[in-house]
């Protein structure tokens, strides 16, 4: 199979107006990914499916990855030359930015035909709240119809073009989506005498102290 | 075809029909609460104390109060808080101890990481498998003292375990004493007093305010 | 002694008739029919009851031994209390009747099955002075009560106000009138070669035994053979019992027509299953294995009634068997099976007693070519239809990698 | 009025889970959660016409537990008892899958004699999911009880080794990152010898009560078909894609620890259809039993597990890793993002038995109650995996 960098530059010179980008993993693994941009997705995957050199037929696992809102402190080094000719001076500056909250689905590719992969694809979202709508691989790869769906209920990522998109593992009545990390659980615990006091506490705030068992005076 | 394969079926439910009156290799049930298994010796079913003298159990505890099995227990079933004085352990020195540890058994799952992360031996996986109760929030509440068993136990349960346990105490002791006995040479011009260990002082067991 | 017991009318012989005499005896003789006739009553109900009860028990004890493990054997001395545990726990059960069921028929359900199980009961001679009511009619009697049983399931499922019973009530219908008619079928050569629709006589017809030793019975004849395997396929299904347990058919339907009986009445049920199960298994040692018969004139000093039990034990075994052995048909295969084997299979075998009837006469060689056209009227059809019945599907071979 | 019980207090809507306004003949019949064969609390919503169903739908979640944001908030090390609670009946593939997984993230490497036990573990895992799926595959056709014991018979044999080695029969908690907790005893390799000696007869004689049942035949082949190309497409792995054919088995294809040193071979099916599905299970096994020979013939003697592997404190540095093996119900994944904490900022786990029941609908669609119920249990799932 070709490199990474290689059949970026493929899916470049195929899709010109298309945003693909090289995410480098730096763990052992190097499993490297690619970071489409949302509106030619769908154009890219159906690509990779069916390239004959590629033929990736098997979309093993789709997961999403919650990336909240978070502050990075950039410190760029400039060399100020002293003026009083002394040696130059190492000015740092930090400059605090707002890495901006986002959601990203990732999806594992792997080629059954010819045996090799993964290729790793990422799509993120605009931001956390509003514009959290993807396309749906499902048209490419069936496999991706329930994981979409169990994305799109434990992260909140809206699949467009997905045949059946409806909450898959909580019930339909549910309101949040619990595998983002800013969710809280809500604290109604069965109440249980657990010696950790959080929890004692919160139980204990939900559940009222039991009414005293002499009738009170009106 | 044509009922043979039915037929086949039919010859080996016989077969196992027959075999269960005289082939143990069939017949494999235990009449439980009469027969009981032989438990194997990894079996493991929830953590207990280990205490070096049956005799002074809460005065003897391995346990320093470190807490890395609290931190590192999967479910967070285990709650430590430390003495606020030191009590001599096995080899002497003045050490915390768990002032109340307790293990919500109803939450443990047996996964034995507290044994594996433990650098002190002081927790370690019993095989008492009988332990339904009545009451399912402060029976299944275990506290020290009903976590508490002597280092004689956990050899008659894990005998291989505690013998390789033992053998390294044992050494790490010596290689204390060993460090001592030299420190003490090289200090040969002012002969230290050796210190005297504190008594061990028995502390009333302090149970866990239960809520109401 | 030995003498008198080994006639065949000797004291054991007579003593159900003696002890119901003594009682009918004490009273005036307008009473003695009545009073006869409930003796009668009572005794099967006893009987067929406890029988009912231990059946219960062998099957659970024989079907854990078949599948390796001891089955109940914790109440009473190796379980055998285990039925009257099993009665007290049903009866001490909530009764709970659905909100949308109707509860007349709901509770008719169990009620009239058991009635009509029992019905079939009556012609069946289960020794040689012992049979309830002496009828001229008694085979067509037995199968036209057995019928109604069919209603019963059927309003189970209907009252019960759930989708799985009303499936299973449907499956139910289905499979039960489809295997009537093999049922019935299978039963003709015998009425026609006795030439007689009384179980009585059906019995008498098969007394005898060729050198002392050979029985002759129905079933040691090629179309009695055929026929007595196809009536107790035909009896199974009838019986809803397995692998035609469709109706109630656990890992599909629940409990089919049973999903929303409790208590006592869940256990009706399978009372009259069990009933329906010995009705059946009766029937055939009457039609086919010679009745009360003994198999040979040696152990004839037996009383008669010894003789049927043992016979109707040894073909609940093969129920029980059976059971444990074999996985369940669906329904579409259930009715193939019917009207595409059994129903053959059992006209091929009423031309093949009518023809073995015709030529009684046949001696020497005759009877050998007899014995070889008749078995192979039984080998063949079975054959021929078992292979176009199992079409594409047999046992495969796979590649590797 | 009195509100009834079918109305939501809070909205006063209708609540149904079950249409009964359908139209024409059509029945919706929800089988499950609670009901006999759908192998725990799984449920689908089944529109019949007559006994055939023209619409399925899977409902799950019912026995879910967020187990991916309980390791979120776990360590590396803790989660790895909570992944023998995915699928229970394959505790030992389940680590090794994870266990798998971080060594990629964080480059361990293992030691051969781990290697080669962590092989014996996993074939004798598959022995034990395949003779229970065959028993309850069985049982799901009607059989009552009978080849489910014998099979759970067998299954215990081999639970019996597992609690001996790892101290639990089920939830083994047994391999670590860099190896594997304990060193299987001389006296442990014998017993296992000795049991893999015995399954060779056990298999002949299940086979032997129900491979050639013409009523099996009958009810299995031709039911719930897979056609190769759809099995590709929606991920199907494991058994189910082979038996439609397909040769891709990740013990050969990526030919993790040492399963290039093993002769095996994969049996294919070739209809797709729920006795394909039984069967190449069944030779499965068979060449399973050939892998453990080869095993405990070449286990070779050193560390259990790598010196250089931490227990405490492990925080792998930042990247991802998405590991996988072949389990026994197919491929199982974890799929790791570290921040370089003390835990994953994200731990997915990627699920056979859930992805497997993508092409659900497709194979019931057709056919009856019953068959429903078979293909069901020929898909192979857990609910424990299935919900997460």
């Amino acid at each position: 199979m070709e490199t990474l960098t290689q059949l970026r530059d493929r899916i470049a010179a195929l899709f010109p107006a298309a945003d693909v980008v090289l995410a480098t993993n730096p763990s052992p693994s190097a499993q490297h990914a690619l970071r489409l941009d949302a509106t030619h997705a769908r154009a890219i995957a159906t690509f990779l499916r069916d390239d004959p050199a590629l033929q990736l037929d098997q979309c093993t696992n789709v997961t999403g990855i919650d990336w909240p809102e978070k502050e990075v402190v950039d410190v760029t080094r400039t060399t100020v030359p002293d003026p009083a000719g002394g040696a130059p001076r190492v000015v740092e500056e930090k400059t605090r930015r707002i890495e901006p909250g986002r959601l990203e689905v990732v999806y594992h590719l792997y080629s059954i035909a010819l045996s090799h992969g993964p290729v790793v694809l990422r799509l993120v979202t605009g931001n956390r709240t509003d514009a959290v709508t993807l396309p749906s691989l499902t048209p490419v790869w069936r496999s991706a119809e329930f994981q979409e769906r169990e994305v799109y209920d434990l992260f909140g990522i809206v699949f467009e073009g997905h045949p059946d998109l409806r909450r898959i593992l909580m019930w339909d009545g549910f309101k949040d989506h619990p595998m983002r990390r800013d969710y809280r659980e809500p604290d109604d615990y069965e109440w249980e005498p657990t010696p950790h006091g959080d929890v004692l506490a919160k139980a204990k705030q939900h559940y009222p102290a039991p009414a005293p068992s002499a009738p009170s005076t009106p | 075809m044509l009922g043979t394969g039915i037929l086949q079926g039919l010859i080996v439910t016989a077969k196992n029909f027959v075999g269960s009156f005289h082939d143990p290799a069939r017949y494999t049930t235990l009449e439980y609460p009469e027969v009981k298994p032989a438990l194997p010796e990894a079996y493991r079913n929830f953590p207990f104390l280990v205490c070096d003298n049956a005799t002074d159990p809460m005065g003897t505890l391995r346990c320093v109060a470190c807490q890395i099995c609290e931190k590192e227990c999967p479910p967070q079933c285990i709650y430590i808080e430390k003495s606020r004085d030191k009590k001599p352990d096995a080899t002497g020195k003045l050490q915390i101890y768990p002032a109340v540890f307790a293990i919500d058994t109803s939450v443990c799952m047996s996964c034995q990481i507290c044994v594996e992360v433990c650098p002190f031996d002081a927790i370690k996986m019993d095989q008492v498998f009988e332990i339904a109760t009545t009451d399912r929030y402060a029976a299944l509440l275990l506290d020290r003292g009903q976590l508490t068993k002597p280092n004689a136990y956990f050899h008659t349960i894990h005998p291989t375990e505690a013998a390789e346990v033992d053998a390294r105490l044992t050494a790490d002791r010596q290689a204390a004493e060993e460090k001592a006995r030299a420190a003490a040479l090289a200090k040969a011009k002012t002969p230290a007093a050796s210190p005297a260990p504190a008594a061990p002082v028995a502390k009333r067991d302090q149970t866990l305010e239960s809520a109401p | 002694m030995i003498a008198a017991a080994l006639t065949p009318d000797s004291f054991l012989e007579r003593l159900p008739v003696l002890a119901r005499d003594t009682v009918t005896g004490l009273l005036p003789e307008s009473w003695c029919w009545l009073a006869g006739s409930l003796l009668e009553i009572i005794a099967i109900l006893a009987g067929f009851g406890l029988l009912f009860a231990y059946l219960t028990l062998a099957e659970r004890k024989i079907l854990g031994r078949i599948q390796n493990r001891p089955g109940p054997n914790r109440t009473g001395w190796f379980g055998l209390l285990q039925p009257f545990a099993d009665g007290v726990k049903a009866l001490t059960k909530e009764d709970v009747v659905p909100a949308g069921a109707d509860r007349v028929l709901h509770f008719l359900a169990p009620v009239v099955l058991v009635a009509v199980s029992l019905l079939g009961f009556a012609v069946l001679p289960f020794g040689r002075h012992l049979v309830a009511v002496e009828l001229d009619t008694a085979v067509l009697y037995f199968f036209a009560a057995g019928t109604a049983t069919e209603l019963a399931v059927f309003m189970a499922g209907w009252a019960s106000h759930n989708k799985y019973s009303l499936l299973a009530a449907m499956r139910a219908l289905a499979q039960l009138i489809s295997y009537e008619l093999p049922l019935l079928l299978s039963v003709v050569p015998v009425v026609l070669v006795a030439g007689t629709l009384s179980t009585t006589k059906i019995v008498a017809a098969q007394g005898g035994w060729s050198l002392g030793f050979v029985p002759h019975w129905h079933v040691f004849t090629p179309w009695g053979a055929a026929g007595f395997g196809l009536f107790m396929v035909a009896a199974l299904a009838e019986s809803n019992r397995s692998p035609f347990d469709l109706p109630e058919a656990e890992s599909e339907l629940i409990a089919g027509h049973l999903t929303e009986y409790s208590g006592f009445k869940y256990a009706l049920f399978f009372m009259a299953e069990y009933f329906g199960m010995c009705a059946l298994s009766g029937m055939a040692v009457t039609l086919f294995l010679g009745g009360w018969g003994a198999p040979s004139a040696l152990l004839e000093w037996i009383p008669s009634y010894a003789w049927f039990t043992a016979k109707l034990l040894v073909l609940l075994l093969g129920f029980i068997w059976i059971r444990a052995t074999l996985p369940r048909l669906r329904l579409d295969q259930l009715m193939k099976f019917a009207w595409k084997f059994l129903v053959p299979l059992t006209l091929l075998n009423l031309a093949n007693a009518a023809g073995w009837s015709l030529t009684a006469g046949w001696t020497g060689p005759l009877q050998l070519v007899r014995w070889a056209v008749a078995l192979s009227l039984v080998a063949v059809p079975f054959v021929v239809l078992g292979r176009t019945l199992s079409a594409g599907s047999a046992p495969r071979t796979y590649r590797f990698a | 009025m009195n509100a009834s019980p079918f109305t939501n207090p809070s909205t006063g809507a209708h609540v149904r889970s079950v249409r009964s306004d359908l139209p024409g003949d059509l029945m919706e019949v929800s089988m499950g959660p609670h009901h006999p064969s759908t192998h725990g609390v799984f449920r689908m919503i089944v529109t019949l016409d007559g006994e055939t169903i023209v619409r399925l739908k899977p409902v799950f979640g019912y026995l879910h537990r967020n187990h991916e944001k309980l390791a979120e908030n776990t360590s590396y090390l803790g989660s790895m008892p909570y992944t023998d609670r995915l699928d229970y009946l394959n505790s030992m593939t389940n680590n090794w899958a994870y266990a798998r997984a971080v060594e990629q993230l964080a480059g361990i490497a293992v030691p051969e004699r781990a290697e080669y036990v962590r092989v014996i573990l996993a074939e004798l895992t598959r022995l034990l999911n395949h003779t229970c799926l065959a028993g309850f595959l069985m049982q799901d056709c009607g059989c009552s009880g009978t080849p489910l014991m014998y099979a759970f018979r067998e299954r215990e044999k081999i639970l019996d080794l597992f609690e001996s080695l790892s101290g639990s029969r089920m939830m083994c908690n047994y391999q670590r990152f860099g190896g594997c907790r304990v060193d299987p005893s001389a006296d442990w390799l014998a017993r296992a010898r000795q049991l893999v000696e015995e399954y060779g007869p056990f298999l002949d004689e299940f086979e032997a009560l129900l491979t050639g049942n013409e009523i099996l035949l009958a009810r299995t082949q031709g039911v719930g078909r897979l056609s190769a190309a759809l099995a590709i497409n929606a991920g199907v792995t494991g058994p189910m894609l082979r038996a439609t054919g397909v040769n891709h088995d990740l013990r050969k294809v990526d030919g993790y620890g040492v399963y290039p040193r093993f002769q095996f071979r994969i049996p294919l099916g070739e209809h797709g259809d729920v006795y394909d599905r039984y069967m190449i299970r069944i030779l499965e096994m068979r060449e399973s039993l050939a892998i453990l020979r080869q095993a405990f013939a070449g286990l070779p003697a050193g560390p259990i597990m790598n010196p250089a592997a931490k227990l405490r404190g492990f925080r792998p540095k930042v990247g991802e890793a998405y590991g996988r093996i072949e389990g026994p119900k197919g491929e199982i994944g974890f799929h790791l993002v570290s921040d370089g904490g003390p835990n994953p900022w994200r731990y997915h786990v990627r699920a056979p038995s859930f992805i497997n029941l993508t092409i659900l609908e497709d194979l019931c669609l057709g056919h009856t109650v019953a068959d429903a119920v078979i293909i069901l249990g020929s898909i192979d799932i857990v609910l424990g995996e299935v919900d997460r």
